[in-house]
């Protein structure tokens, strides 16, 4: 039973937070045991992802803590899904991390920058592995701290405005979890998340508790993931969160956080809710299947909206920004929207195919939106590193004397327009072809969806070539002649450039892991059994 | 037809791969041979046209695999559609890179030109060979992006990013609208072919009745037939997606004459040829061929009321694809006929004319009509080919534009009859019309040639041999072609030439077609209706030539009118957006936390309230409950009310605070009535110390009221009350349920045995859930270094 | 009833924590986040039910002697107000940086200048 | 504030907090308390001798130590202390969830011995579990007391 691997990349950033944190006089030292603890990372989630989808085969560990067994302890649980979200996770991560070496000044490294950074880290991987609904909540919190305080930073005006906007709403977002746990608990008498699939699917077996609460609970818990993803209308914190935060921490937030809402809507809604034994639905105006997946049927619609209203949001709102920020934070509302509108089509999907199909465009977006806009708020980064300003008003020309640079942040924009062979490209093209599918296969709505996201991504188009003839292109201001882009953090931007060219070339790869993801996600009983059956076969019991 | 063989794999990959590769190479061979990249990227495109040539003869498909999980493969067909859209691309882009050697010197970012142009070719090759949905529209989406960097060649200019930025927004937009409807055919294609062959355009091509038939059955015929019109008129500028034309040639003039003349243009028709077999129907016909009569004629009409040489090539473009997508859209063999032959005319006499405007915009050093005249004199071998090729723009007999423009008339003829007449012989009127437009602008053009030379205008330098050599060779090849229609009436024919459009016509046609013995063409030698159409189209155009000026007034009156401009509408909508875009983040992320606050919450509140209506949750018997309130209890929760009551109407803060902490010490007491001596305790010393906090902070806060907005407070009222109405009935479903096996009782067996403690919260806390408590002491930590941050890095904020 | 009686006490809390949270001073917003949270834990702890007893055990060992509360709930909660004092001192801490910053705790004048 | 007899009060009050602190540190396992409630009393007894006495004197006097801040905007260097308090305890307590992988077990893993016989005590009950709510206290106390310390100072 030393299936330790499962919990190592936890264990590695937590290792590395709390070294960076006892290392803070000694400056050199910290920066050099950070570095190091990312690089240990992402070797960590590399042999996870090896163990759990070794090729041509897709494996669910888990991991019982303190030894104790599922469901009476803390399970954490790596399947595809979760290897696929911490392998790009860890990727973006590391990228981000280099980029704060050379880009955060060294006062604040000091201070704090590399605990908080590594505690992020440790709080998404929990979330991400996890496989205990409150523990969720713990990792939530882990993730939400680190990055409340990142995101006040630099401590200035707009910057304590941004955090205390985003720490309020997010407090009370807590407080909301916490009740949605509670309900949970007190309806079906377990916290553990297979343990909750096994019993919502058939109650009468656990002394036939009222089933009909738990969509209402989902519900509650349906929003704060909504809140963590930044969808409408818990869009609110993003644009001026984004904007405050150093680069390195906004593109951790849009690439990588944010994405922990989606996998929590992923996990929680199709692995662990997707069959509740839910029979009278009654949902005006729509068909609800009886299939066993009424409960999806009611997010179908509601997910759809969301994504609806974020795709326009972001896009409307991205189009006249006057800096680069505002515009990606903007953009990524409207992009987490193109994320969650396949799960939409997943949720009131007709077949497995087209369910599977959903569930995984929405991972390659989330994969592609992870790189794409990781990489253009570090190429902002590094703009504002060399010119000291990054509004378009003061920009322009950046490709005369910056083209590693700009080349870099074109790669990005077309990314996420959905240019191929880019990476982008398929997200895009997987979105369309759920949305299509669903279509030919006679889903209500999902012309509708079509027609979003063909607006969404005309308006990223409209948005993105705006902001490249303002910022790239043009007659460069003396600022812009006298830039002088840092080759450190150039690297970062080129080197994410040209992992974005390769994902898309190698796409395969990619596209095998997400189905292998989206069919992990959707098994209930193979993650029921991981979690369950493991632990009466061997690791908790004989304790002590 | 002869037995064909098929086509090397290694050729085929080679001619798409070896322009990107080479364009890699550009930076390093530019650093070697300086502006001299030029020939080095000719000589590229002469081995691309080497390679394609020696494909010629086969036909059929190579197939490399890619993206196997998604049934994605790297295919390549060929067939006489490709091989010429193959041909034009590495041929013309022989001529427009040699040219560019001239053109291009001392202009700035030539690397980049270079590189762009290289790749271009190759999205081009790919576009012609792909035999792949997908692998199509990947090189369909990279002849629009390496477009646009060469469109905004001239980056520092306004009117270069305007145009780079409207030719991205409308042909990659029309590339999605494309995209959903390959999307759409794969969907319907899925369940036929069983997957491996729902992306393959051979499976259409070779089962052309099963695609329309299951297309149809599934109700998406039209929508599928649309959303590729919509990607190919996007591509093809046609109206009204034909405005980033014209602006395109802000490009410089090579750009011009390759990309949006002479073969990027040339994408979407290309794809209706080769969906043509497939879908062609009555449909199609009323589709493309209303779309290309007015197209033709429109954009014929504005090349009459252009003002500049390249705004008048632009316009005539736009309006010769109209003609190639209107003889696409006849459902007869005429149809395809026409389109075959008329892409090959238009590539020669086009390219070569827009080559002619680069050599006399570079000499004369402007590109406005009214400034030039007379030039023959100075540039008298320029004046010989454009003498050719804009007759042949023209249709005048025996010129090759002629042949093709005939083969339109015939077919359109012929389907106005076959329609039965009425409204059908709008398609032969429009024809003509719009025809004489085209004799008009092109007659005009090559005036320029001769008359009176202007005041303004200078000596014309001779250009060099590198800018003259190409348009000499189109304008010879046009010729050619011109001279084989007549020597065709003799009976004499270009054997391989006919052999060759011959193949690129039966590759429009569906299987079975009937070819009519293979194609050649010959000048009429007696009268029918197409022949009396190009009479009159040739008498009206020398009739109403002398009131050029006139009508070149008249259609810039007309296009004065906003309503009547498509590009109205396109900056109307652009420039409309930005407005829309400062309106959204301004009324929805208007700063203000009190309205975050009030969506998320209502979000909540309703989402929540929803998920119970949907379940018809009914709420639990008034007696039932495992959830037994004692009256101290009772008590106590009743005091924390008055306490928070208190907290909410607190006149100060001081007063708030010490009331919010008796909320505080009363949820302490409620815990020890609970049985929860640990959380008692806790909650206890927590409180305090938040207390002292809480008080610490205060003192330097000023006292600061709120005044209150009764109207606010209302709606802040019935926002509140909902969220306690959900939580009540959360309160109330949640306390009803009652599942056996709960997780709580192992706690209470295994505490003492295994997990050797008496206090069982603490053996959970440290024990069988010490990963929470990891977590939990992580943020607390985290606590004390944010406060830390805060003041830290107070000083260095203003540093970023 | 008297499931009805804790449904609308913590109806009520809710209620007045959100009508301040919804204020425009930022200490009432955090005094509306604390009460919230703080509801949300009782609300936690009696759905572990409130008739049981004390969870700590003698150490004789003897597992199902007496009916205890539910000491998860209670192990939940303890961590939940630990997490909660963490951030609630965070966010005060910001508050009087706010001000600091902006000179100001009014969030209307606060919007108004972003 | 100040006065005498609030000085002499503290003075006795605060050892017999510590103390209480320690004892429900100590038998947290068994009875109410734990690391967490231990921490939180500990801070209590040196908030008061900060309150009573102030910063300077418990640094200067109580610690006969002072530390040059490493942050210039923090006056007090002893909260360099409370930062080592807090980092250290977190990793106390990932190293006592650490220590059972190298006997194969799962992270945090616990253990209890009987220790006997020992003089006058007899037998002593010892749970591994300890080292877990000691990290817990230091963290605890570390990240109060820098709280306090940091806004008090302000």
């Amino acid at each position: 039973m030393s299936q330790q691997f499962v919990v190592a990349p936890l264990l590695v950033a937590l290792v590395t937070a709390i070294a960076t944190l006892l290392t803070r006089r000694f400056g050199r030292a910290q920066v050099t045991l950070s570095l190091l603890g990312s690089l240990g990372y992402l070797g960590a989630v590399a042999l996870l992802v090896s163990k759990v989808d070794p090729l041509g085969a897709s494996n669910v560990f888990s991991y019982q803590l303190s030894g104790w067994q599922a469901p009476f302890g803390i399970t954490i649980v790596a399947d595809s899904l979760s290897a696929f979200m911490l392998a790009f996770s860890a990727v973006i991560a590391t990228a981000a991390l280099v980029f704060s070496a050379s880009y955060v000044d060294s006062f604040g490294q000091r201070v704090s920058y590399h605990p908080l950074f590594h505690f992020m880290m440790v709080g998404v991987t929990g979330s991400f592995l996890t496989g205990d609904i409150f523990n969720l909540f713990v990792w939530f919190e882990v993730m939400l701290m680190s990055s409340y305080v990142l995101v006040v930073f630099y401590s200035g005006p707009e910057h304590t405005q941004a955090a205390l906007q985003y720490v309020v709403l997010n407090l009370v977002g807590s407080a909301v979890m916490l009740l949605a746990i509670g309900g949970l608990y007190s309806t079906t008498g377990t916290l553990n998340m297979a343990d909750l699939a096994r019993r919502v699917a058939d109650p009468a077996a656990f002394g036939d508790f009222a089933i009909a609460p738990v969509l209402g609970l989902s519900a509650l818990l349906f929003a704060v993931f909504a809140l963590k993803a930044g969808l409408a209308p818990f869009q609110f914190w993003v644009p001026s969160a984004y904007r405050a935060a150093p680069a390195p921490v906004s593109a951790m937030l849009a690439g990588v956080v944010k994405k922990v809402g989606i996998y929590a809507i992923v996990r929680v809604y199709f692995t662990v809710f997707g069959a509740a034994a839910i029979s009278e639905l009654s949902l005006p105006g729509l068909s609800v299947p009886d299939d066993g997946s009424a409960l999806l049927a009611f997010y179908g619609p509601v997910m759809f909206v969301m994504a609806a209203a974020s795709i326009v949001v972001g896009g409307l709102g991205a189009v006249s920004r006057d800096d680069i920020d505002g515009l990606l934070a903007y953009s990524s509302i409207g992009q987490v929207g193109f994320i969650v509108l396949p799960l939409a089509i997943a949720a009131t999907a007709p077949t497995e195919e087209i369910r599977v199909l959903g569930v995984a465009a929405a991972l390659v977006y989330a994969l592609n939106h992870g790189f794409a806009k990781g990489l253009l708020f570090l190429a902002s980064g590094a703009v504002y590193d060399a010119v000291g300003t990054e509004r378009f008003p003061d920009l322009g020309g950046l490709t005369e004397s910056a083209p590693w640079l700009s080349a870099g942040f074109f790669v990005g924009a077309l990314a996420l327009i959905g240019i191929p062979p880019l990476s982008g490209f398929f997200g895009k093209m997987l979105v369309f072809d759920a949305a299509g599918s669903a279509s030919a296969a006679g889903v209500a709505g999902s012309n509708a969806a079509l027609g979003i996201a063909l607006v969404g991504a005309i308006l990223t188009i409209a948005y993105f070539s705006r902001a490249w003839n303002r910022g790239f292109w043009g007659e460069p201001p003396l600022l812009v002649r006298n830039a002088d882009a840092k080759v450190s953090l150039v690297a970062v931007v080129v080197a994410l450039a040209l992992a974005i060219a390769l994902l898309g070339v190698g796409f395969d790869v990619v596209m095998q892991a997400a189905n292998a993801g989206a069919e992990a996600a959707l098994d209930r009983q193979g993650y029921i059994d991981a979690v369950l059956g493991a632990a009466e076969g061997g690791s908790g019991g004989g304790h002590a | 037809m002869q037995p064909t063989t098929d086509p090397a794999a290694s050729a085929v990959l080679a001619v798409v791969f070896l322009p990107f590769v080479a364009a890699g190479l550009v930076p390093l061979v530019y650093r070697l041979v300086g502006e001299r990249t030029a020939y080095y990227a000719a000589a590229i495109a002469l081995a691309c046209f080497g390679l394609v040539a020696s494909q010629y003869g086969t036909h059929g498909a190579v197939s490399f695999p890619w993206i196997r999980s998604l049934g994605v493969s790297l295919s390549f067909y060929v067939d006489g559609l490709s091989l010429l859209v193959g041909f034009l691309a590495s041929g013309v882009g022989v001529l427009i890179l040699t040219y560019s050697g001239g053109y291009m010197h001392g202009e700035p970012s030539q690397p980049k030109y270079y590189a762009s142009l290289l790749a271009f070719m190759g999205s081009m090759l790919g576009v012609a060979f792909a035999a792949d949905l997908i692998a199509l529209f990947v090189f369909w989406e990279l002849t629009s992006l390496s477009s646009f960097m060469l469109i905004g060649h001239y980056q520092r200019q306004e009117s270069s990013q305007y145009a780079a930025r409207k030719s991205m927004l409308i042909t990659v937009a029309g590339g999605l609208f494309m995209l959903i409807g390959f999307l759409l055919l794969h969907s319907v294609l899925l369940d036929v072919t069983s997957g491996s062959n729902a992306f393959s355009i051979v499976y259409m091509l070779e089962n052309p009745e099963l695609v329309q038939e299951e297309l149809r059955s599934a109700g998406l015929f039209l929508p599928v037939l649309g959303l590729i019109g919509v990607g190919a008129a996007a591509k093809s500028a046609q109206v009204p997606l034909h405005i980033w034309l014209p602006n395109a040639m802000e490009a410089p003039t090579p750009v011009s004459a390759f990309l949006h003349s002479a073969t990027m243009v040339k994408a979407g028709v290309y794809l209706l040829g080769r969906f043509r077999p497939v879908l062609v129907s009555h449909e199609w016909e009323l589709l493309f061929a209303i779309l290309g009569l007015t197209t033709m004629t429109v954009a014929a009409v504005l090349a009459v009321g252009a003002t500049d040489i390249k705004e008048l090539l632009a316009y005539s473009t736009a309006s010769h694809l109209g003609l190639i997508v209107a003889g696409f859209g006849f459902a007869s063999e005429l149809g395809g006929e026409t389109g075959a032959f008329h892409i090959i005319n238009h590539a020669t006499f086009k390219a070569a004319l827009f080559l002619v405007a680069g050599i006399v915009a570079h000499e004369a050093g402007t590109r406005k009509i009214e400034n030039l005249g007379g030039l023959k004199e100075d540039l008298p071998i320029t004046a010989a080919i454009t003498a050719v090729a804009a007759l042949g723009m023209a249709g005048v007999p025996p010129f090759n534009g002629f042949y093709s423009k005939e083969l339109l008339f015939e077919a359109a003829w012929e389907a106005a009859v076959h329609a039965g007449g009425g409204l059908a012989y709008l398609y032969p009127a429009v024809a003509v019309f719009g025809s004489v437009f085209t004799f008009l602008y092109s007659i005009r053009f090559l005036m320029l040639f001769f008359g009176e030379k202007p005041t303004g205008l200078h000596k014309v330098h001779s250009p060099p041999k590198a800018m003259l050599a190409p348009p000499l060779l189109l304008g010879v090849i046009a010729g050619l072609v011109s001279l084989g229609g007549i020597l065709g009436t003799f009976g004499i024919h270009f054997a391989p030439f006919d052999h060759f459009v011959g193949e690129v016509w039966a590759s429009t046609l569906p299987p079975g077609s009937d070819l009519h013995g293979g194609f050649s063409y010959y000048f009429p030698d007696h009268i029918t209706p197409a022949v009396t159409m190009s009479a009159v189209t040739l008498v009206l155009g020398a009739a109403s030539y002398p009131f050029y000026g006139r009508l070149h007034e008249g259609v810039n009156r007309v296009t004065d009118v906003n309503v009547l401009r498509a590009n109205w509408y396109y900056n109307s909508a652009v420039f409309g957006l930005n407005g829309v875009s400062d309106t959204t983040a301004e009324r929805v992320q208007n700063g203000l936390l009190r309205t975050y606050a009030t969506w998320a919450l209502a979000s909540v509140a309703g989402l929540t309230l929803a998920g119970y209506a949907a379940t018809s949750v009914t709420l639990p018997a008034f007696e039932l409950s495992k959830v037994a309130v004692t009256v101290p209890i009772l008590l106590v929760l009743l005091v924390a009310i008055v306490g928070a009551v208190a907290v909410s109407i607190a006149p100060s803060h001081i007063s708030g605070v010490l009331t919010l902490s008796i909320l505080g010490f009363m949820v302490a007491v409620f815990y020890v009535l609970a049985d929860a001596p640990d959380l008692a305790l806790t909650q206890l010393v927590v409180e305090t110390l938040l207390l002292v906090i809480f008080l610490l902070v205060l003192d330097k806060l000023p006292a600061f009221y709120g005044n209150t907005d009764r109207a606010k407070m209302a709606r802040d009222g019935v926002l509140s009350a909902a969220v306690g109405a959900t939580v009540f009935v959360t309160v109330l479903v949640s306390t009803a349920a009652t599942p056996t096996d709960g997780i709580a009782s192992f706690f209470v067996e295994q505490a003492v045995p295994v997990g050797g403690g008496g206090n069982i919260v603490n053996v959970i806390l440290v024990d069988f859930r010490a990963f929470d408590t990891l977590g939990e002491i992580s943020v607390v930590a985290m606590a004390a270094l944010s406060v830390l941050t805060l003041v830290a890095m107070r000083e260095r904020g203003e540093t970023q | 009833m008297t499931q009805f009686v804790l449904a609308g006490v913590l109806g009520v809390l809710f209620a007045l924590g959100t009508f301040l949270v919804l204020r425009r001073d930022i200490v009432r917003v955090v005094w509306g986040v604390t009460i919230i949270s703080q509801s949300a834990n009782v609300y936690l702890v009696t759905m572990g039910g409130l008739s049981g007893g004390v969870p700590i055990l003698s150490h004789g060992g003897h597992g199902g002697g007496h009916a205890v509360s539910d000491p998860l709930v209670q192990a939940l909660v303890l961590t939940a107000i630990v997490i909660g004092f963490g951030t609630t001192a965070f966010a005060l801490v910001l508050t009087y940086r706010v001000y600091q910053e902006h000179g100001t705790i009014d969030l209307l004048e606060l919007g108004e200048k972003a | 504030m100040s006065t005498v007899i609030a000085r002499t009060v503290t003075r006795t009050v605060v050892p017999i907090i510590l103390v209480t602190a320690i004892a429900l540190l100590l038998q947290g396992h068994n009875l109410p308390g734990g690391g967490f409630i231990g921490g939180v009393l500990t801070v209590t007894a040196f908030a008061l001798i900060y309150v009573i006495y102030g910063l300077d004197y418990l640094e200067e006097e109580l610690l006969h130590q002072i530390r040059a801040p490493l942050l210039d905007s923090i006056r007090h260097g002893i909260v360099e202390n409370y930062q080592v308090a807090f980092g250290v305890g977190l990793a106390v307590a990932v190293v006592a969830g650490l220590v059972p992988l190298v006997f194969g077990e799962n992270f945090l893993y616990q253990s209890h011995w009987y220790i006997k016989p020992l003089p006058i005590y007899g037998k002593l009950h010892v749970a591994s579990a300890l080292a877990f709510d000691l990290g817990v206290y230091f963290v605890v106390v570390g990240a109060l007391l820098t709280i306090l310390a940091v806004v008090g100072t302000e």
